[in-house]
Formats: C-alpha cells, structure tokens, sequence
C-alpha cells in the first residue's frame, strides 16, 4: 500500500489544518454523542413500564395456573415472589424462574417458567405446581414459533387442559390417538414433535425442580 | 430537471410511485409482517414515525452531510428513531410488540427510509420532505394492508381476527408461511402491473 | 464433542434450516434486485457474508463487554462513581440498536473504499448495490440474533460465545449466498422463458421464490434428528434437551 | 444519581466508539484515497444525470468518464442538448463544434414479401432466438423482423414495418442500442454528413446465384457500382460506402451508380426530403388509434 499519503484534494479542504479525519467526522461524533444520551433518557423514562409490561404478562397468568383455592381463600389477595433457582443434576446446571405464590401467607403453589428447543424454535412455557410440588395444576405456552395450524396448537387451552392433574414426580408420555392414560398426554395430529417437544420441556424442569421445591414447601409452610 | 415539490412528492408517494409495488423498496418488512392485518397495521404506523422523524432530523442538517460518511449518519438517525420507537411500543403497547418482535429493529435496514433520506431528505427543505415521508409511508402501509389482507383471510379465515370466512374454510396454512408471503406478493405484484398496463401507466415496473 | 455438534448445528441451521432469506425474510431486497447474473449474485454474496462476519465479530464483542445487563466493562466504569452494588444495576442495553448499524455501515464503507483502490472491476460491478449491502436486513439480523443469545438468556451457560457468533454470521452469510445463486440462476433461465409481460422482471422472481422457499422447508426439524443422532448416547441419559440448546438461530 | 451515569456511560461509549469509527474511516478515505479526475465530477454534475442512455452509454457518469479519458465528442447527450454541449466543452477546454451525428443504417431492404424461402416459424418471437434456428428464411444475413431493435429503442425511433426494420430518424438520436440489440448486426452507425446519405441496403455476402434464390432485392454482387463511382468498394459480393471520402454536394456518379444497380440495393435514407413530405401532402394521417383495451398482451409478446 502505498505510504505516501496524499492530501485529500476530493474534500474540498479550505482549512488545510482541519484537515484530520476527526474534524470531517465531527457531525457524526455530535450525533453519536446526542442520541446515545437521548436513548439512555428514553431508556430510564420508559425502562419500568417495560419491565412491568414484562412481569405482568407472565404474572397474570400465575393464578390461572395454581390449583383453584376453595372457599374463602379464593378471594384473597395473591402474592408472588419470584427468584431464580440454580439446579444442577447430571453434570448439567440450569437456572430455573421460580414463582412462588401465597394466599394469606399459606402457599398456594409454584410456578416455574421454563423453556427448550421446540419443532422449530424455542417454547417458553409456564408449569403451575400444586404446594408440594407434586401435582400439575397448569401450563400456559409464554412464546413459541412453532407452525401455525399445526405446531401452534400446543398454545390452545383444550390440549394444556390434558396437563392439569397429571403427577409431578411420574414423567409424562405423549400417546397418540386418545386413550390418555395416568401420565399420557395425547398429542395433536401432525404435530408431535411439538406436542412431544414441550412435554420433554415439562418432563425435565419437573425432574429438575420438583425435589427442591417440595422440600421449600415443606420448610415454609406454618 | 425539476426538483418536484411538496405536493408533488406526497401524491406520489402513494400510488404512482409506491415504494412497494413500483420501487421494491422494504421488501423484507412486507414480506414478514403481514401474515396477519393487526401487525401490517401497526408496522406501517412504525415505519410513518420513524420515516417522518428521519426525513425531518435528515433534512435539518443536509448542509454538513460529508460525502464520504454519509451513509453512517443517516442510519445513526434511523437507528435512534426506530430504538424510540420499539421502546414505545414496548412500553404501551406490549402485545404488539411482542408479536411484531424481531421485525421492528429491521425497519432501520428498510430500504424505503434510508433511500427516502437520500432521495428527497438529503437534497430539499424539511416541509418537502416530511411531505414525501408522509406519502411515502402511505403508500407502504397500503401495500402492506393489501397484502396482509389477501394472506391473513386464506391462511385463517379471519380478518383483525375476526372470522369472516366460515369455520368450516380448510385454512391454507401456507399463506402464513414464508412460501405463501413470496407467492402472494408475486401475484399481487403481477396484477398491479396488469392493471397499470391495461390503464396506459407508463411501461411496467 | 457436544460444543462442536453445538457449533455445528448452529452452522447448519444458519445456512439450510433457517436459512436467512427463505425462513427469516431477511435480505429480500438484494435478493430480488441483484439477482441478475450468477457472478454479480455470488459476488454479492461474499461481500454480504464478509460484511456480516466483521459485522458479526464486532456486535458480540460490543455487547458481551459494554451493552448487556451487567457487562464487565459497564460495571468497572460504573464503579468509578457508584457503589458496586448499584454499578452493577447499569444496563445499555438500549444502545444495542444503534452500536449494531454503526457497526454495519461504518464497516461497509470501509469495505466499498478498500474495493474502489484495490480492486476496482470489481468495485464498478456492484455499481449501486455496494451502499445497498447496508440496507441488508440479513446483515442486522445476524447482528440482532447474536444479541438475542446474548442478551435474552437467563441461563449464563446457554450464552453464546465468539465462535458460536462468528459461526452463526459466516454460515448466515453461506445461506443467503446459496439462495442469492440458486434464485440468479433460475432467473437468467427465466429470461428466455415466455413470461406474460405483467410478470416479467421481479413478480415471476417472487414467485419462483415461494416455490423455493417450499423446498427450503423441507430443511425444518432436521437439526433435530441431527441433534440426537450426533450427540453421544452417554450425554443423552443425563440431559434431555438443555434449557437452552443453542442450536437454530431463535428470533428474539 | 444513578440516572446521570447511565446517561454519561452511554453517552461516553457511543462517543469513543463514533471516534474509532470516524478516525478509521477518515484514514481509510486517505489512505484508500483513489486520485479521482476532478473533471469527471464536474462533467458529471454538467449532465443531467438521466441516465437515459441517449448518448449510447450506460449512464451518464460512464459518458464524463469517456469524455474525460478518451476524448469521446462533447456534443452526444442528446437530453442536455446545446447547454450541454457548451458546459462539456468549457469543463474540457475544447471548442463545442457540433461533430458528426451518428445514426442507425439498416443494411437490408427485404420486406416479408421480398424473402423467398421463409419457413412457418412458432418458436420464440424474437430476433434472438429465431437467429439460432437455420431455415426460418431463405437469406442467413437480412433482416429477421421480430423487432428485438423495436424493443432496444428507448426513443421509440425504430419499427418493424411489414417484416423489415426501419428506422424513424425524426426521432432517432442515434444512441446505438438497435446496433446493439440486432442478432444479425445489420445495423451499423454511418456519420450523417447530410440529411439524406446513401447506404447499401444489403448484408449478404453469398454469389448472386445464391442471393436469387432466397430474396428478390438483395445484392447480386454485379459490381455495377464500383466501375459507376469509386465510393463503392465490392469484397465478397457486397459493395461497402467509404464514408469518410463521401461528400454529400458533389454525388454525381454516386447517384449514377444508385440508378445502375440493377437491384436498387443502393438507396437514400435519413429524415423525409422535402419532396416525400410533399407527396404526402394532402394525406390525412390516420391519428394514432390506442387501443382502448386489449383482452391480452399483444400478440406479437405472448403467442398463446
């Protein structure tokens, strides 16, 4: 490459001083400089309401997926405290979000938001547990891209039904063609892999966390 | 070779030069949102704010642009208006967001705004070109609007989701696909051509 | 072994499964405007995929070190005025739009100068299409995939490093090429074909684009099976699929 | 407190990394810095930047190039006309003399009826590939008329009337893209010293036994020409105009040598004389009826 450097004559250089790249840039460093400042105003002005956005959409769904509360406790308030649970099983750890929610100060269930590799892309799923952890009592599909019509159906609120009592510590199967038996998820035509996808997904965080969560509720319960 | 005016640009950036149907502009944007009209919609309003502010930001200081950066400054402006704009909608209208999801950071790589900066921006006085983004952008959400709504009423049998077509419709779930966006546009576009040939338009795109 | 199956899947998902153009929709408009002759496509296509490794290399390095929630440098410089604690709390990630086509442009300028002094026949036969490469949405995607990874993953272990980026943009790069020649070479065919005059140029482009885009489907769901067959049975028993296999590139 | 750092940071880091960007390329513009002839920008800003391809180049930074490098004649933009012309030649330092146009000849004068032989063609409408099959007519040089030129023309200057190219050279401004589109390359670029020029209307090279065999007009080599005037020069059965000796006042024995050739090969073309738009005089020219609306393309783009 040649070293001589030539003296930029296309830029019409009527300071020869002001020659140096910088200076020609200085509308960009000016810009650059403004909107990074503007965006982190944006950022900090609008930042919560995201987050709350983002908490919200998964915490609305936490009652829907608790086991129904009979009598007076159904009417009162539910408090959800969620943390991150770092499991570690066959040399693989995993990090899990934990919901737990209470009535009154009596615990009324978990729920463990989860994800794993679907048909064609990730599914991020919400597993409702029973207080000891040992009974399904819910599962909501928070994101998936599976294909519509077919795959898509895992999201529909019949199919999620077939979860809802099904035990915890069994792992579950999927069965095609109905006849669902104990722990037998029926799949839905011409989309196994999806079906079998999430109830894999559901399969290993239950292994994963189940044991740790029965032993905090057993520890928290009054 | 007149530099046209405001008025000019605005008429005709809706129809006769339609960045989608006649410029092939955003192709990437059309093709991916409009499996369904609610996310055509709101990406159009995206692309009208961001495409507005752009021009105007781009306009106001077109006398300092360096020939050699000016690429870099336009999608610096471009960039900044879209982040604003994601956070909006993530902020107020979160549903959306979530279903348009990946789409809107690709605004900033949509071709219609980058080209309307250096087009129009670059070159006249703001009024003309908040006047060509506002057409322009029209004319992108109805392309966007008639394509969304040929693919989302064969794909699902509904419109904005409600059901127009009758439940027993065997959805063509292929119209919600990647394949059924590339045919459907295809054929959209080889009508348009059809009809302003058949109306002695100029020669066809 | 699993990272290189890892590497691997990511490799292939990029290039075939989820290819950028037939899956994604990304890089539409270079793939119905450039796609004239097979030599200007392919050329195009190296330089969409040379463009997005830099590109790539640059947007990981960027946000693993300043704009994810936490990143060391953000803390460290943070921490000169406030408390650890609250150092740490520092996120910008907000800037992450920006830094991405800051990136993409200024590195496609740079490339558009090194072609006009060192190899200018090549430069004059992009023409127009040269500044086009920056209104690449393939190139951005990548970008914001590598973040999603990055960024959205609660699980540190699931996170992606460099190579698995550099690996994701560069087969990213191979997939668009491919499909950019594929469709080039159907298109010089299609120019001696009896098209009805509304359909010829772009809108038979399109739609020869749908019937590829059918094939490219048939590519879903095989890096499943791959995944399967290539990781040892040992690894099986202990872990069913990961809490975040890093395999097929998922939109954010 | 912590709002404030934010903001700082990101401002900070977008600055250091808008600084690294800007000084690279900053560098890279002076380093890759190619030595650009400023009088290529400035005959580029002279033109008006259409790209119409009037000039018979492909846009108009190609034609300040070749301005510039290779002393291509200041006066060819046809859009920018005399302006344009003047702007050129004060950027180049040349005086605006007006040089010679260059038009389109088309070496055949066959119309569908002339050409024996001709063989009933369903194939592809077009010059390009009816030029790949041997046998769509007699005559393997003239004109195939399937109007491949017609559709080159961006001026609409050229048509296929009654099988055979002719070119309209009122409108014609001599840009070279029919010369360009034709298969057969019958169509040459002649320096127009005048309205009118001759011009041989005829490309075939075969004897004149074969030549009458496959076309009633066509050049039977007989060298009539040659021994009427010395512009003609005969190789291989076809006479060729030297038109750089060619003088448009004195044609004597040029016209002499037109009313010699037996076949009337050797003919007068350019813009209309005087005399033809007089006989057309009283004609009332049937207006251009469009079609209000055609059912499908028109036949001659789709068959069936």
């Amino acid at each position: 490459m040649n070293a001589a450097v030539m003296t930029t004559d296309t830029m019409p250089a009527k300071r020869p001083w002001r020659d140096n790249a910088l200076f020609q840039g200085w509308l960009v460093l000016l810009l650059a400089v403004v909107f990074g400042a503007l965006l982190a105003g944006v950022q900090t002005a609008l930042g919560p309401t995201i987050a709350a956005n983002k908490r919200n959409e998964t915490l609305s769904q936490v009652p829907a997926l608790l086991a129904p509360a009979s009598g007076a406790a159904a009417t009162a308030k539910l408090e959800i405290d969620t943390r991150m649970l770092p499991v570690s099983r066959g040399g693989r750890t995993a990090v899990y979000r934990v919901h737990r929610a209470r009535r009154d100060g009596q615990l009324a269930g978990w729920v463990v938001q989860t994800a794993g590799q679907g048909y064609a892309d990730r599914i991020e799923v919400l597993v409702g547990l029973s207080p000891e952890a040992d009974v399904i009592t819910g599962l909501f599909v928070l994101d998936q891209k599976e294909t519509p019509g077919l795959g898509a159906k895992i999201a529909t609120a019949p199919w999620r039904r077939q979860f809802v009592g099904k035990p915890a510590a069994a792992p579950l199967e999927v069965v095609k063609g109905g006849g669902a038996g104990a722990n037998q998820i029926d799949a839905i035509t011409g989309a196994t892999i999806s079906s079998r996808a999430v109830v894999a997904i559901v399969n290993r965080a239950l292994a994963d966390v189940s044991s740790q969560l029965a032993a905090d509720a057993g520890k928290a319960a009054p | 070779m007149s530099t046209p005016s405001a008025a000019q640009r605005f008429v005709r950036g809706i129809l006769p030069e339609n960045p989608v149907y006649r410029q092939m502009l955003g192709l990437c944007a059309t093709l991916a949102v409009t499996n369904n009209l609610k996310s055509a919609v709101t990406m159009g309003a995206a692309v009208l704010f961001v495409l507005v502010c752009a021009n105007l930001m781009v306009s106001l200081i077109r006398h300092w642009l360096t020939p050699h950066l000016r690429i870099v400054i336009f999608t610096l402006t471009i960039a900044t208006f879209v982040t604003v704009a994601d956070r909006l909608l993530a902020a107020f209208l979160y549903p959306m967001s979530k279903a348009l999801g990946p789409y809107i950071p690709l605004i900033i790589v949509n071709c219609i705004i980058i080209c309307r900066c250096e087009v129009c921006a670059a070159k006249q006085g703001p009024l003309t070109a908040v006047a060509d983004a506002l057409g322009q952008s029209l004319g992108f959400a109805l392309a966007l609007v008639s394509l969304a709504a040929v693919r989302e009423i064969l794909g699902t049998g509904m419109w904005f989701g409600f059901r127009v077509l009758p439940a027993a419709w065997p959805d063509w779930v292929i119209m919600v696909l990647p394949p059924g966006a590339f045919l459907t546009f295809g054929l959209l576009l080889g009508l348009a051509n059809w009809i302003s040939a058949r109306r002695g338009g100029k020669e066809e795109a | 072994m699993t990272y290189f199956v890892d590497i691997l899947l990511i490799a292939l998902g990029a290039a075939l499964i989820n290819n950028f153009v037939f899956y994604y929709f990304v890089g539409i408009c270079p793939f119905i405007g450039v796609s004239r002759r097979v030599e200007m496509a392919f050329g195009m296509g190296c330089a969409v995929t040379f463009v997005m490794t830099i590109a790539a290399a640059i947007s990981w390095t960027m946000t693993r070190f300043v704009l994810m929630p936490g990143a060391p440098l953000t803390r460290w410089a943070a921490g000169l005025w406030l408390d650890p604690q609250a150092a740490a709390g520092v996120d910008l990630s907000i800037l992450s739009y920006i830094v991405y086509i800051f990136a993409i442009a200024a590195s496609v300028q740079f490339v558009e100068m090194y072609l006009r002094r060192f190899l200018p026949l090549l430069y004059r036969s992009f023409g127009v299409f040269l500044p086009l490469i920056t209104t690449n949405c393939a190139i951005l995607f990548a970008c914001l995939t590598i973040m999603s990874r990055l960024v959205g993953v609660d699980d540190p272990a699931a996170r992606w490093d460099l190579a698995q980026a550099l690996a994701l943009a560069l087969f990213g790069g191979v997939g668009f090429t491919l499909a950019i020649v594929i469709m080039a070479g159907i298109r010089e065919e299609l120019e001696a074909c009896d098209v009805p005059a509304p359909f010829r140029g772009v809108p038979i482009a399109l739609v020869v684009g749908g019937i590829l885009a059918m094939a490219f489907m048939g590519f879903t769901g095989v890096d499943n099976g791959l995944k399967t067959a290539l990781t040892p049975p040992a690894a099986i028993v202990a872990q069913a699929p990961q809490a975040d296999s890093g395999n097929g590139a998922s939109t954010p | 407190m912590i709002i404030w750092v934010t903001i700082g940071l990101s401002a900070a880091a977008m600055g250091t990394l808008a600084v690294f960007f800007t000084s690279v390329l900053g560098w890279a513009n002076r380093a890759f810095h190619v030595p650009v002839d400023p009088r290529i920008e400035a005959c580029a800003e002279a033109l008006p930047g259409a790209n119409c391809g009037g000039c018979g180049f492909v846009g108009c930074r190609e034609y300040a190039a070749a301005v510039v490098c290779d002393a291509e004649p200041v006066d060819r933009c046809v859009v920018g006309g005399q302006s344009c012309t003047e702007a050129l030649a004060a950027i180049m330092g040349v005086d605006p003399t007006p040089s010679l146009p260059y038009r389109p000849v088309v070496h055949c004068g066959a119309h569908t009826a002339d050409r024996l032989l001709r063989a009933p063609y369903h194939g592809e409408p077009t010059c390009a590939a009816a030029n790949l099959v041997t046998g769509v007519q007699g005559c393997t040089y003239g004109c195939l008329g399937f109007g491949d030129c017609q559709r080159a023309c961006p001026f609409d200057a050229i048509h296929v009337i009654d099988g055979l190219a002719t070119v309209d050279y009122t409108r014609c401004v001599g840009c070279g893209a029919c010369a360009r589109a034709c298969p057969r390359n019958i169509i040459t670029m002649a320096p127009f010293k005048a309205e009118r020029i001759l011009a041989v209307a005829c490309s075939n090279k075969d004897s004149g036994k074969d030549v009458r065999r496959v076309c009633e007009v066509g050049c039977i080599g007989c060298k009539a020409c040659q021994r009427a005037c010395s512009l003609f020069t005969v190789q291989d059965n076809l006479p060729s105009i030297d038109y750089d000796a060619y003088c448009p006042d004195d044609l004597g024995d040029a016209i002499r040598a037109m009313e010699k050739c037996p076949r009337h090969c050797i003919v007068a073309v350019g813009k209309p004389s005087a005399k033809d738009l007089a006989a057309l005089g009283d004609e009332q020219l049937p207006d251009v009826v469009a079609p209000d609306f055609k059912t499908t393309v028109d036949d001659t783009e789709w068959r069936g």
